[in-house]
């Protein structure tokens, strides 16, 4: 005969059985197998059979030059890049998130509409909304340019998605316009979860609507805006689809990603690409145990 | 129906120990309530009994048979949390029905046994209902129906009544005492509210971080509280405490100084005191003589003054040392009157340095 | 779960159907008309055979395609066994798709400009064309004959009248008209577009056929900063992000006055619902100062995987389907430009594909992209190249400086050697 | 009047919010609605309604088929991984055993990896799970493959999330409430069964949508593991949509294919709408 807890810890560990073996046989294969690639000379002919060449991917110095992906500097621009959309877009999501999720709890008419509509953007596939911006935004025949040009704002179409100097902000609303609806309904999940008498309280002691939030609802949903952030800076950092498909070829946003794509499929170096996404994963999680130290999500994980 | 017997229980929480050799006969039948201030073990104490805690070192018997290893259902118990712990997807049959199905019990048994439940706590109009249409006091009944139910030998009830306003908790006390008389059943029952354990215990458990302080009937921990915090933590207000020297010792009697005022002789001894041993002396508000005879007594002058109709409070001080007391409730004092206050020696306690009680 | 019976029961009754003969090949190709007449010719080759040919739809997307012919034969993949591949392809897949060369007969006499683009720096030729894609100047003839213009033969020429035309347009009130459209955002059709300008100013081809790299060039560099000046002037500022429909798309809309496009434009373009049907014609592309015309070479071909297990009979296929007698068969249904020089001058097929004569001209000037002569490092050759292309057209480096950079970037892929 | 100013201020809220979120796809729906030369004139309003391009879609291609497709490998995955997800949520939220900190945190380290990455070697492991699978079943029967081994890839890319998502809400739902569950004598299994699941609905709904329209909007590994039109998803469906010739880009038609897409996902969430958004929690342990 067992204690409950002892009964309920060997329970958790057997209910943890398929995670543990589908996360081994399935993510750590490929994690090593990277791993191992970007210490090869791999390339299409050698692929299956490569040779152990050491760090050389990463860095070598051969006859007076630097080469590999530290010392490459559209590498660190790609980097430099990957955080600057990160910062941005993750804020503007933040924001936008919790203003949805607020909008989504008035009570009226428009509700179900305002509902539904907050998930389309984020229903829409990636391939879909970056066609669809990069038609919107044509120069000539693009709806926004035409509008902008009859408020008179603008006197000439403008190319936002090439232009170097609008590539870059034009990415991170498109983004933003697609991901902000994932914060929004976890937000509101977690507004939903808070006790009716904490709103209630607010309105009574008269706190104006921005105190209110930020006193008192804010703090209660920072977890879900923590785990919401977590993931939506995961998948930022690794940003691949929006960029490739709206402008793949300008180093003006080219990310990490995207750099380590690059090197493995279109020039085949499946070493070299292997070793840049080996330091993209390490850049990634530095930022990411950073982050949750910052934050203290890891305090989310102990009992109270 | 059921003794329980802790024997010598240990708790660690981590590095915390939180329950230290803790033994404890809690009788058939009797309604036993843990108090203590939060902190002390007494909520750890109950979950052991329970069976949601495990037991670091330790025994905890349940008639006669040892209960560490047995989970909750085994054990013939039911508890009542603060938080009702409501299901909140089922209506309060349900609830109630619960704990029946698992024990796979008919149909008509499962229906009877609620609404037996029901009638007892006068909430069968609500049966159908979910618990977000109920208030406060109707979730709390449908959290103790739902004990109820099960004909455990065992209640336990983690502070149930403090998620209730004040007049509620006085009625739902009530009903809990005819509740014990009813079911026969044995009960624990934790809270940190001294009244609730006056008024609701056969017998009580002084907790204070995590060893027994004291166990009796509410008199006698009232009368002869075994030490400084069983005394403090009995009756309200507080026992007022004061320090003094023992000035000398007789066969029946201790003679100590006030504060330098007075002399009192208190019928009180202790064993390993002597002459010249600083103690405390301690007397509750209601047992000052306020400008009346007295064997020991002071001037002091009043600075509140608390009128509860049936009783006054009077605020006093004297050389920094607060002191409280009990008078009719029409006085006449006002703030800002000198009163003199008597000490009875038979009401007054003494405390040695190791804040044990005098005998 | 209907899904999974439906197919246990297909795949029992295809293993039960099979016979001894019969051989089933897999082919990666592309949707659209191109794969539609693939489909046709082979389902004849079916029934000559009796072989059964699976197709494997390929996307759109040229760089998707790549890459997933790149995760198969990385991988060794003994599943596909005929792919189709597009004419720079040769030097990255070279080592990976069959040499067809022992196979050529006198029935395939394809031009030579247009087989060299499929033959590896090794003399290979991995993969046989069935198409060609012919860039061209597009102008509007009702335009030029309203202002009394000549058809422009030089970049200079064009230039004045686009600007001309431009001008006089938005004087009358057209105020969208623009002088000339093309494709100049930083993708392979800038390497297309940048690669003539250059060629046609005597620049040479970036990476001449030896090996040497030859784009650090003044002709070069003049070329980049002409195509430099157009920007804003007679082509839109947008025009850096200007893929070939953004290009048609404004040219269909009657708000151009002259297209660098392929030929798929000229049947689009003179469909019922365009603006400009009836009004425009083609001519080869104009030349600058110290060079001739120059066409980039586009266009598809069918090559066989080096790990089909069954490559004899996909070889017999792709024969079938890039012979001479294919395209005579096809042609006149899919307005496609051949691979055989006489069919050009086919009055027949001129009656029903009226561009055909006209093509005949820019064909001879087609220059395939140095993508044989640079072997695996095409693609970072290509990036390189219209990274330099684009950084001059949008005004970030002149043309001296850019071609310079591009020189010392080319030589760090360059390495050891192509 | 402050009451009416206020119900003004939300209602236009509201209106932004829509405008914002929906214009993109109603512009979508209208190109998808206009024939080829319209497409490249601006307007906000159709100036035809043409449903060829959807015709063609539904009836001359195989789009109907990929739809299906990525229905069964949606719903699959989602119920695979929200299964899995929920008995592991369980455990690290309301079990305390060593070394729970450290496991969330590998699943969270495993989400860091860029997916490009593991590309190549998760398609070399494809070939050997074809192979392994082949040689059990000795059956051709590649669809199937494809799709089974797409949902496995799935599963594995969404577990990290809807574990950490679960184990978040979870921790929500009081303690004592399980407690009580226990004292009434069910088992963990049946406390996550009758007791959880009820509580949890709406938050398991929530992340099973989070989680389908990750898998229904993933493209790049459906694009490497599928190759033969039977078993292609309906994002690579959308990338397979050709011109007539090349180089035209028909946009009438992936408009359209887009909204099909769109469309199934907004009716979804508009069914389970009540019940996500009818709030994680409620009753006795909102108090």
């Amino acid at each position: 005969m067992k204690s409950v807890s002892q009964i309920r810890k060997r329970t958790a560990l057997i209910f943890l059985i398929p995670v543990t073996i589908i996360l081994l046989s399935s993510a750590l294969y490929p994690l090593i197998s990277t791993l191992y690639l970007s210490l090869t000379d791999a390339e299409l002919e050698n692929f299956l059979n490569p040779n152990y060449v050491g760090f050389i991917n990463y860095i070598e110095n051969y006859e007076g030059m630097w080469y590999g992906v530290l010392a490459d500097s559209l590498f660190w621009n790609s980097v430099r890049n990957t955080l600057v959309f990160t910062i941005f877009s993750i804020s503007l999501e933040v924001v936008l998130g919790i203003s949805f999720a607020l909008i989504m709890l008035i009570e009226n008419k428009l509700k179900w509409f305002v509902r539904a509509a907050v998930l389309i953007p984020w229903a829409i596939p990636t391939i879909v909304s970056a066609r669809m911006f990069e038609w919107m935004l044509q120069d000539q025949f693009g709806i926004f340019n035409y509008m902008l040009i009859g408020l008179g704002i603008l006197e000439q179409g403008k190319a936002w998605t090439t232009d170097p100097q609008t590539s870059m902000i034009v990415i991170i609303i498109i983004d933003a316009w697609k991901t902000s609806p994932f914060v929004a309904i976890l937000v509101y999940a977690g507004l939903k979860a808070l006790p009716n008498e904490v709103l209630e309280a607010g309105k009574v002691d008269g706190t104006n609507g921005i105190t209110q939030f930020y006193y008192i609802i804010f703090p209660l949903i920072l977890p879900a805006i923590a785990v919401a952030i977590v993931f939506r800076g995961l998948d930022a950092l690794r940003v691949f689809d929006l960029i490739y498909l709206i402008n793949a070829g300008s180093k003006d946003i080219m990310s990490m990603t995207v750099y380590a794509r690059r090197e493995m499929f279109e020039y085949s170096h499946f070493g070299f690409g292997a070793a840049a996404s080996t330091m993209l994963t390490l850049i990634i999680g530095v930022i990411a145990v950073i982050f949750i130290q910052r934050t203290r999500l890891h305090k989310l994980d102990e009992m109270e | 129906m059921a003794d329980i017997n802790v024997n010598t229980v240990n708790k660690y929480f981590g590095d915390v120990h939180v329950i230290k050799d803790i033994s404890l006969d809690i009788k058939s039948q009797s309604f036993t309530v843990l108090v203590g201030p939060s902190g002390c073990g007494k909520s750890t104490m109950l979950r052991m009994i329970a069976g949601l805690e495990d037991i670091n070192s330790g025994t905890i018997s349940i008639d006669g048979q040892v209960v560490n290893d047995l989970p909750p259902k085994q054990r013939n118990i039911a508890m009542v949390f603060q938080s009702y712990a409501l299901y909140p997807h089922m209506t309060v049959f349900d609830n109630m029905a619960f704990g029946l199905k698992l024990e796979k019990r008919s149909k008509d048994e499962i229906n009877e046994r609620v609404n037996e439940a029901a009638r007892i706590l006068q909430i069968e109009d609500y049966l159908l209902r979910k618990p977000k249409q109920l208030s406060g006091g109707q979730r709390q009944r449908v959290a103790i129906g739902r004990a109820i139910t099960r004909k455990p030998k065992v209640f336990l009830f983690d502070e149930p009544l403090s998620n209730l306003d004040a007049a509620l908790r006085v009625q739902m006390r009530v009903e809990l005492a005819k509740l014990h008389n009813e079911l026969d059943a044995t009960m624990i029952y934790v809270t940190h509210d001294q009244t609730e354990a006056m008024t609701l215990a056969d017998d009580i458990v002084v907790l204070d971080t995590g060893i027994v302080s004291q166990k009796g009937s509410p008199l006698e921990l009232y009368d002869k509280p075994n030490n400084m915090f069983v005394g403090g933590f009995i009756g309200s207000p507080k026992m007022n405490f004061m320090p003094s020297k023992i000035l000398s010792k007789s066969a029946d009697s201790t003679e100590v100084d006030l504060m330098g005022m007075s002399k009192i002789s208190v019928p009180k001894l202790s064993a390993s005191s002597s002459e010249g041993d600083a103690v405390t002396l301690g007397i509750r508000p209601e047992h000052l003589v306020v400008n009346g005879d007295a064997d020991g007594s002071w001037e002091s002058k009043v600075f509140v003054v608390e009128k509860l109709g049936d009783v006054t409070y009077l605020y006093l001080e004297k050389d920094g040392e607060p002191l409280v007391a009990e008078t009719e409730g029409h006085s006449e004092i006002k703030v800002g009157d000198s009163v003199k206050v008597g000490f009875p020696a038979g009401r007054c306690q003494l405390f040695d340095s190791s804040n044990q009680a005098f005998k | 779960m209907k899904k999974i019976v439906l197919s246990l029961f297909a795949s029992l009754t295809f293993i039960f159907s099979l016979n001894a003969t019969a051989i089933e090949l897999n082919f990666a190709q592309g949707g659209g008309s191109q794969g539609k007449m693939t489909m046709e010719l082979t389902a004849e080759w079916e029934k000559k055979t009796g072989h059964k040919v699976n197709f494997l739809e390929m996307p759109a997307s040229t760089s998707d395609q790549y890459v997933q012919y790149k995760t198969w034969l990385s991988a060794q993949n003994s599943d596909v066994d005929i792919y189709k591949v597009d004419n720079v392809w040769a030097g990255e897949f070279g080592t990976q798709l069959i040499d067809l060369k022992p196979f050529l007969d006198e029935q395939l006499e394809i031009m030579p400009n247009v087989l060299s683009a499929y033959t590896t720096a090794k003399g290979e030729i991995i993969g046989l064309p069935y198409s060609v894609g012919i860039p061209m100047l597009y102008y509007r003839t009702d335009l030029l004959e309203k202002y009394n213009r000549d058809v422009p033969e030089t970049w200079d020429e064009m230039t004045e009248t686009a600007q001309f035309i431009q001008d006089k347009e938005r004087a009358a009130g057209n105020d969208k008209m623009w002088g000339f459209v093309w494709q100049g955002n930083a993708y392979e059709g800038l390497t297309c577009d940048a690669l003539e300008w250059v060629a046609s100013h005597g620049g040479g081809m970036i990476v001449e056929k030896d090996g040497t790299i030859s784009i650090n060039n003044a002709n070069a560099a003049a070329a980049l900063d002409m195509a430099a000046k157009w920007v804003g002037t007679i082509s839109p500022e947008g025009v850096i992000g200007y893929k070939e429909e953004d290009a048609r798309g404004i040219w269909d809309q009657g708000n151009a006055v002259f297209m660098r496009n392929w030929p798929y434009a000229w049947s689009l373009s003179n469909k019922d619902e365009s603006s400009v049907k009836g009004k425009f014609d083609v001519v080869q592309l104009p030349r600058g100062p110290n060079g001739k015309s120059t066409s980039t070479m586009g266009g598809w071909g069918y090559a066989v995987s080096k790990y089909s297990e069954k490559q004899e009979v996909a070889v017999d296929l792709v024969k079938f389907l890039s012979n001479r007698d294919a395209q005579h068969a096809t042609i006149a249904e899919y307005s496609m430009p051949p691979v055989y020089i006489e069919i050009y001058d086919n009055k027949e097929h001129a009656e029903t594909y009226t561009l055909l004569p006209l093509l005949k001209g820019p064909s001879q000037a087609l220059l395939p992209r140095p993508s044989a002569q640079t072997s695996g490092k095409w693609p970072q050759v290509t990036v390189a190249f219209y990274t330099a292309a684009h950084e001059v057209i949008t005004g970030k480096k002149d043309g001296a400086t850019a071609v310079a950079e591009l020189e010392t970037a080319l030589k760090k892929i360059k390495g050891k050697g192509w | 009047m402050n009451k009416l100013y206020d119900k003004i201020f939300k209602y236009g809220l509201q209106i932004i919010v829509i405008i914002f979120c929906v214009f993109p796809f109603y512009y979508a729906v209208m190109t998808s609605l206009e024939g080829s030369a319209a497409v490249f004139v601006p307007n906000f309003f159709p100036t035809e309604i043409n449903p060829k391009n959807y015709i063609y879609l539904l009836f001359e291609h195989n789009f109907p088929n990929t739809i299906l497709n990525s229905l069964f490998v949606a719903i699959v995955t989602v119920s695979i991984s929200i299964t899995i997800s929920y008995f592991a949520a369980w455990s690290l939220s309301r079990v305390n055993f060593q070394g729970r900190s450290m496991f969330l945190f590998v699943i969270l380290a495993i989400s860091m990896f860029p997916q490009i990455a593991v590309l190549t070697g998760m398609y070399q492991l494809f070939l050997n799970f074809k192979e392994f699978y082949f040689n059990i079943f000795d059956l051709r029967v590649k669809g199937i493959t494809s799709l089974l081994w797409l949902c496995f890839t799935y599963t594995m890319f969404n577990i990290p999330f809807t574990v950490w998502v679960l184990t978040t809400f979870m921790k929500g739902v009081p303690k004592e409430i399980e407690e009580a569950a226990i004292v009434d004598g069910a088992s963990s299994f049946l406390i996550l069964r009758k007791i959880f699941l009820p509580i949890m609905t709406p938050a398991i709904f929530t992340t099973a949508i989070m989680a389908m329209i990750a898998v229904w909007n993933e493209f790049l590994f459906a694009l490497t593991f599928t190759a033969t039109n039977s078993d292609r998803t309906i994002t690579v469906g959308i990338a397979l949509i050709n011109g007539t010739v090349e180089y035209e880009v028909p946009w009438g038609s992936i408009m359209a294919a887009s909204v099909i897409v769109t469309v199934p996902l907004v009716i979804i969430t508009l069914l389970l709408q009540g019940r996500i958004m009818s709030g994680l929690t409620a009753g006795s342990i909102k108090g």
